[in-house]
């Protein structure tokens, strides 16, 4: 298996980042060759993409060897691989994203095999206890986004919500809106949204209709980019709608393209930094295989992004965010003084 | 229940009518078939023989009529009906029965998998002692290898041959045969008849359609003419042929065709030379010349068509150079033959001339879309007026220009594909087996149209399997063997026999 | 001769409801929607339903095309796609104008076309297989130059540096522009339906074109070069994905990844309804635009009464097996036709 | 006949390139990636991969069918998306046995093919529009009795109550169990394989199939009852597509609204492969099975190799063209054998 440093590899782009020193020897078994499969429910987009690459840095920069399984969101394609990966034979696994009756039986496989297995933003600790768990706090990121827009809008108001059933965070962000909605009054006049292969171009026509038929609202939460851009370019085919505010979540330097336009409707959005949640994610592991980390479940945190903050730093892309908003690097999540924190 | 006639006929037919939406094409046909006896079925094209055959079979079932074998009323719905009666059909169009992509051997006994009669596993090992069987009552000489390879591999003679077998095995009471003979070989239509009249003396009542008056006579003990959907003239030999061809075509018989004046032309149009048309034949030369009809005749597989398709760029030959009026003459593709006014009526009118369910007017305009438009931008007018003036010289019997031609019979779909390339004035037309299930009156029509062409300084060249055609066309005529050159000669210093004799002498 | 008449006759009022039939259901659906949302027929909304329908008309004219000469081509969704990513590098990634943009995307769409053709006709590879390979071909080959990512102005390149171009206000302008009021993306999509239907009945290359599809054997004996006809219309597929892809990518504002994939079976759908609408029976242009906008006054409907996205969907599905009941099941004897020779 | 004997040994010759030059690029291709990928001829990634390829050649196998009638089945990926939320439903929201699940599955694919066969063999709709047009339907439809959720067990109905259901351990069994130390769906696949190669080309039925796919006129005149088979062989297509279906479900272990929507195109390509392979030159259950197990390599390969996933979305295209190139054009001669309709 090659190692990520070479080129048709690392082919994703590597955002400017650093390596950090390290003033201790790594112990085991990072004094030999560690070897390590993310197996990923999809690798398409940006954000997936920026995440793969820090998992790939941070490994990198820790001397392991990272083999790259990307199901393309087939969630079927994404069990067999798990058992590939498997049975590919190495040292440790990250299952990132995916369905936990889908992953939960190859998980354990995997700890049988005595395969260390950490997961990202899965709910499967009753089925699989032995397996470092680690999400972003969606529940964080969704009621940073809303006290931003009830500061906005007040209570009471009409209020519209781009968001599809099933997909577990948007689900956890889901139950977060609903208390919102519930304790200020809020009037949710409709929900909608399409989660396809290409989500912003089929949500937003659907953002337009509805728009249309209930020019009342003045605020709209979609709690996902795609669905943001789908909802930003819907509002734009409806005159009149040029002040309905829109939350977000995510962001990537295409996000703060569009928050940063002239007169966009794009107000707030909760967010990390996906390269530093794919170096964290690796950190984590790292700490677990030599047996330091305490616990087995890891939160990164996210952090609010308001337009006016962006225009005021004049912000325009990832590298300028993360330099005005160190946190975004999470660099002491998981760190030890052995492993060479990657911040971007 | 039985019916009180006064002589047992092996199939009646009393009233039968169908029609297509309100097309009536069969307006109350009555016909009786003697076992052991052969019905020869005149009409001219359109008359509605091969609906008939269709209603017999069970393709279309009848809006009207009885129908009666042995005497017992029966219902025939469906093809299978049609055969556990005892009715056997060959039709018409041979691809209508073929089925590319399964063998030959598969094709033999397809008819029995279609009914059931074959054990629903049978791997084709265990098809082929049957399928050796329908073959040998044609006695095919077919190897294995032939019987296991892709019916596809088959010439269209041997495809009619396979379905003659096919429907011969059954040993049928009825046998129907709709222009068996339009794509046989001499020799082959040979075997056919020998095989017919042996069946007649087995007691098969036959009935027969054939647009050549030679066969009939041969053949037939009764003679049965269609006309516009109903029996217009019904005779026992010795037969008045004269009188059943004007009762078929509604007007007296045409002049005899020997009546025809041999024309000799000048100037030499096209030039072939150092030609090899099939695979291992030797090299030929040849020169057609402007004013005059020079007709090809072989018998199947002899070339005429792969010589056909050279001179049109339609294929390539082995070897060999033409010359188009003393310039070489090298078409890579049919557009160069035919702006230079070489042009083709193809032999398999539905497969190389029709569009399916294009207009008269669509058909006949295509290879000369130029002359029709104006930077490119169709002139519907001019279009319209030339093929209504097409349908009028040719004599098409059709509703109108915007009439599909696949709606229209069999001769008349020929003439339009013939009028095609006579109405664009042709420098050097050759046509392959125009006269194909096409009717006397049809045929003497294009005949003339041929000569008058000719006459009118085109080369007209003619590909031909039969003499009696061949007669009614020519001025010259060359025999061709296998690919080679057997004799050439204008048509008033040679007799049919010496022709016949050539056709069929092998090196 | 005179019963032939009766037939035609009959056949024109078969043809009647035939043509008709499916024009009333989109009619009908419109008032239906008129009727029970008030929103649904102001003039913003319908320009944004003629907006929307564009892009899928645009590739569904593309499909029409490859249909004329007996094919399908699969690969026009992906070559929509393709179209994004080369407009967003273009601008972005090399920060040239919107102009040397679309003349790219053009000749893109060109060699796509011609690929397409060479497989097809030099190659002699069934078309549906040639532009499904060629689909999966496209759709990864498109993500290699923006390393799979989203292209948007300030992103980072791999070498560190920032991406030094944005996309063009008059770029952007190809989607959100209007004339008279009218969005520029209608106006292109209502020149490319009157051009594709007049050069494809009006034009003697359309009559070559149909010919090669009806009976390809035959075209070629009438002098027609069916390989040249037949793979320039694969080109003329491939430059219509490529024009969808334009106003896709000006809609969006950057280069989407996933933009185009969702296309493909929405503009094969709209181009086969198209076959049996008007009573024609064979792909065209006026067809395939009439398909276009039922399914975007669906869409647009019920999304307007709050429907959830899976029922439009069921919906879509529905309204297109009826629209087909009405053309086969009515018109069906013209189907059951079989000529006796 | 000389000369015809003389056609079919040349035939053979070019048969033998035409028949193995496709099976050769599969062997290569997993030699390579057994040589540069250590892990990658093990036997448990073999077992994964032939396990990864089950479910694909399954519903390539329930396209081959509709193909064989000179059809299409565009209905297949969405009718083994149905497939996953009928066994979900049955189990979770009404607390049944996974028996029964596949029992309603079955069911539920048999209804689905008769509704595609009447639409096609009664209504006379197009194969490939009425099936593109149950496919809309039935993309939604699965969705409905669900609220648009990926069931699974303990989650919340919209009444508020909780599903009393989960997955039998028996019905998750059929993914993961093995015998002999291989997988159920491996030996289902193999079964399925085996089982329509001997329909398709050893019975009297199969013979009627290709009949009316080849020549519906002649199968007529033959009085083989062509609606009948024809609607028949969507049947068995959306059959097959169920038991794709139970596979994947099985192998989720939950419902999952997106299930089944990617199989379509690579299971239509694999069957459309599988008509190039073996020189049959016709749709077959073998060349399905081939097809399937080229993909599998492909991806397992590059995955393995550490690609980017559209660097494999390229190979997949990229083969497939090789593998027709090396049929069509080596045997272009074939092409002149298929029926001119
Ligand atoms: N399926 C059909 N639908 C409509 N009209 C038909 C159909 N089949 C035949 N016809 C019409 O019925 C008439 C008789 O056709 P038929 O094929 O029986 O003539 P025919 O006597 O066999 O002529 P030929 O000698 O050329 O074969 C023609 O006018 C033809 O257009
Ligand atoms: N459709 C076909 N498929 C395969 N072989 C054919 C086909 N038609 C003709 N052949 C074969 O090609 C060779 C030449 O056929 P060709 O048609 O040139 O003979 P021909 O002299 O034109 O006689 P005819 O025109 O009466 O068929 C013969 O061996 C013939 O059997
Ligand atoms: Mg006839
Ligand atoms: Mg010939």
């Amino acid at each position: 298996t090659q190692s990520t440093s070479t080129p048709e590899e690392s082919s994703a782009p590597e955002e400017t980042s650093s390596v950090g020193e390290t003033t201790a020897a790594a112990p085991a078994p990072f004094d030999g060759e560690v070897s390590v499969a993310i197996v990923q429910q999809s690798g398409q987009g940006d954000y997936f993409q920026q995440y793969l690459n820090g998992t790939r840095q941070q490994a990198e920069a820790l001397g392991m060897t990272l083999d790259v399984y990307d199901a393309q969101g087939d969630n079927a394609t994404q069990a067999t691989q798990l058992e590939q990966a498997i049975a590919s034979g190495v040292d440790a696994i990250i299952v990132r994203h995916g369905l936990p009756d889908t992953l939960c039986t190859g998980v354990n496989d995997a700890l049988e095999a005595g395969i260390a297995v950490i997961i990202y933003d899965v709910v499967i600790q009753e089925c699989a206890p032995d397996a470092v768990q680690t999400q972003q706090s969606d529940a964080l990121m969704a009621s940073l986004v809303l006290d931003q827009m009830l500061a906005d809008v007040g209570e009471g108001v009409d209020v519209g919500y781009v968001n599809v059933a099933g997909i577990a965070p948007l689900d956890r962000r889901d139950v977060v809106w609903n208390e919102y909605t519930a304790a200020n009054g809020w009037n949710e006049l409709f929900k909608t949204g399409s989660f396809t292969n290409s989500t912003a171009t089929d949500t937003a026509p659907m953002v337009t209709s509805a728009v249309t038929s209930n020019p009342s609202v003045v605020a709209i939460y979609a709690p996902y980019d795609e669905f943001t851009k789908g909802t930003l370019s819907g509002l734009e085919q409806v005159a009149g709608t040029e002040d309905v505010l829109v939350y977000g979540a995510d962001i990537s330097t295409a996000d703060i393209e569009l928050m940063i336009a002239d007169d966009s409707q794009w107000m707030a959005t909760g967010a990390t930094d996906p390269n530093a949640i794919g170096a964290a994610v690796v950190r984590t592991l790292a700490l677990h295989m030599a047996g330091e980390l305490d616990g087995m479940t890891v939160d990164f945190p996210p952090v609010l992004i308001t337009r006016d903050m962006l225009l005021e730093n004049g912000i325009t892309n990832m590298e300028d965010l993360r330099s005005s908003i160190p946190e975004l690097n999470i660099s002491d999540v998981s760190s030890a003084d052995w492993i060479p924190s990657v911040t971007f | 229940m039985t019916t009180t006639t006064d002589e047992n006929w092996a199939l009646e037919l009393d009233s039968i009518t169908i029609a297509f939406g309100a097309n009536q094409v069969l307006k109350g046909v009555d016909l009786k078939l003697r076992p052991g006896s052969v019905t020869a079925l005149l009409g001219a094209n359109g008359a509605g023989k091969s609906t008939l055959i269709k209603v017999l079979s069970g393709v279309y079932s009848a809006q009207g009529g009885t129908v009666r074998v042995d005497g017992d009323e029966v219902e025939i719905e469906s093809p299978s009906d049609a055969s556990k009666h005892g009715i056997q059909t060959v039709h018409q169009r041979i691809d209508d029965s073929i089925v590319p992509g399964l063998t030959v051997a598969e094709n033999l006994v397809f008819e029995e998998i279609a009914r059931g009669e074959f054990p629903a596993v049978s791997s084709l090992r265990r098809l082929m002692p049957r399928a050796r069987t329908i073959a040998s009552t044609l006695d095919l000489d077919w190897d294995d290898s032939i019987l296991k390879q892709d019916v596809f591999h088959l010439g269209i003679a041997d495809c009619q041959l396979l379905l003659l077998a096919r429907a011969l095995v059954h040993r049928p009471k009825v046998l129907v045969l709709d222009e068996p003979t339009s794509t046989l070989s001499a020799s082959e239509a040979e075997r056919l008849f020998a095989l017919v009249e042996q069946l007649r003396d087995a007691g098969v009542a036959i009935l027969y359609v054939s647009h050549r008056l030679s066969e009939i006579r041969q053949l037939a003990d009764t003679v049965v003419v269609l006309r516009d959907g109903k029996v217009v003239d019904e005779q026992a030999a010795p037969f008045d042929l004269g009188v059943a061809i004007g009762a078929m075509l509604g007007r007296e018989a045409l002049e005899e065709e020997s009546a025809l004046q041999v024309q000799r032309g000048e100037g030499t149009a096209l030039s072939i030379s150092g030609a090899r048309i099939l695979d291992d034949s030797a090299l030929v030369d040849m020169d057609f010349r402007y004013g005059e009809v020079t007709a090809i005749i072989g018998l199947i597989g002899a070339g005429k068509t792969e010589l056909a398709q050279a001179v049109f760029g339609a294929n390539r030959l082995e070897a060999g150079t033409f010359t188009l009026d003393g310039k070489p003459f090298a078409p890579r593709h049919p557009s160069t033959a035919v702006d230079a006014g070489v042009f083709l009526v193809p032999e398999d009118r539905a497969h190389e001339a029709m569009f399916p369910g294009w207009s008269i007017t669509r058909t006949l305009t295509v290879p000369f879309l130029s002359r029709f438009a104006r930077l490119g931008v169709m002139a519907g007018g001019a279009e319209r007026a030339a093929s209504a003036t097409a349908i009028e010289d040719f004599g098409v019997v059709a509703t109108g220009p915007n009439q599909p031609v696949d709606a229209l019979s069999g001769g008349n779909q020929q003439k339009v594909v013939v009028a095609r390339w006579m109405a664009a004035g042709p420098r050097v037309l050759i046509l392959d087996e125009p006269f194909r299930g096409v009717d006397i009156g049809a045929r003497t029509e294009l005949s003339l149209k041929a000569r008058s062409q000719a006459a009118d300084g085109a080369c007209v060249v003619v590909m031909l399997s039969d003499v009696d055609e061949l007669r009614q066309v020519a001025d010259r005529v060359i025999v061709l063997v296998e690919g080679e050159v057997r004799l050439d000669a204008y048509a008033d210093e040679i007799d049919d026999d010496q022709i016949i004799t050539s056709m069929s002498e092998v090196a | 001769m005179s019963t032939q008449a009766e037939i035609t006759t009959l056949d024109r009022v078969r043809d009647l409801i035939v043509k008709y039939g499916f024009i009333v259901v989109t009619v009908a659906l419109f008032i239906f929607f008129a009727v029970t949302e008030p929103a649904f027929a102001t003039s913003a909304s319908v320009l944004s339903m003629l907006k929307y329908a564009s892009v899928t008309a645009i590739l569904g004219l593309g499909v029409t095309f490859s249909m004329v000469v007996g094919g399908l081509d699969l690969s026009i969704g992906s070559t929509a796609g393709l179209s994004v990513q080369l407009a967003a590098m273009t601008m972005v990634f090399y920060n040239l104008t919107g102009t040397t943009a679309v003349s790219v995307v053009l000749i893109g769409g060109v060699i796509v076309g011609v690929m397409n053709a060479v497989l097809i006709v030099v190659f002699k590879i069934p078309d549906l297989l040639a532009t499904l390979g060629m689909m999966f071909v496209i759709q990864g080959v498109k993500l290699i130059p923006v390393f799979g990512q989203s292209v948007s102005s300030g992103m980072v390149l791999p070498d560190g540096s920032t991406a030094p171009g944005k996309f063009d206000d008059w770029f952007l302008q190809i989607d959100r522009g209007t004339l008279f009021g009218i969005p520029y993306p209608v106006i292109i999509m209502m020149v490319l339906v009157v051009a594709s239907w007049f050069v494809l009945s009006r034009t003697s290359w359309g009559r070559k074109l149909y010919a090669i599809g009806a009976n390809p054997e035959a075209a070629r004996l009438a002098g027609v070069k069916v390989k040249l006809h037949h793979g320039l219309a694969y080109v003329v597929s491939a430059v219509f994905a490529s024009i969808g892809g334009i106003i896709l990518v000006s809609r969006i504002g950057q280069g989407d990844v996933s933009a185009g994939s969702s296309s493909l079976l929405e503009a094969v759908a709209v181009a086969l309804v198209g076959t049996s609408v008007l009573g024609i029976g064979k792909p065209n242009a006026w067809g395939t635009l009439l398909g276009a906008l039922l399914i975007s006054i669906v869409l647009t409907g019920m999304t307007m009464m709050g429907t959830q996205y899976y029922h439009q969907d069921t919906a879509k599905g529905l309204v297109l097996i009826v629209a087909l009941l009405l053309s086969y099941t009515v018109s069906r004897h013209k189907n059951r036709y079989v000529p006796a020779t």
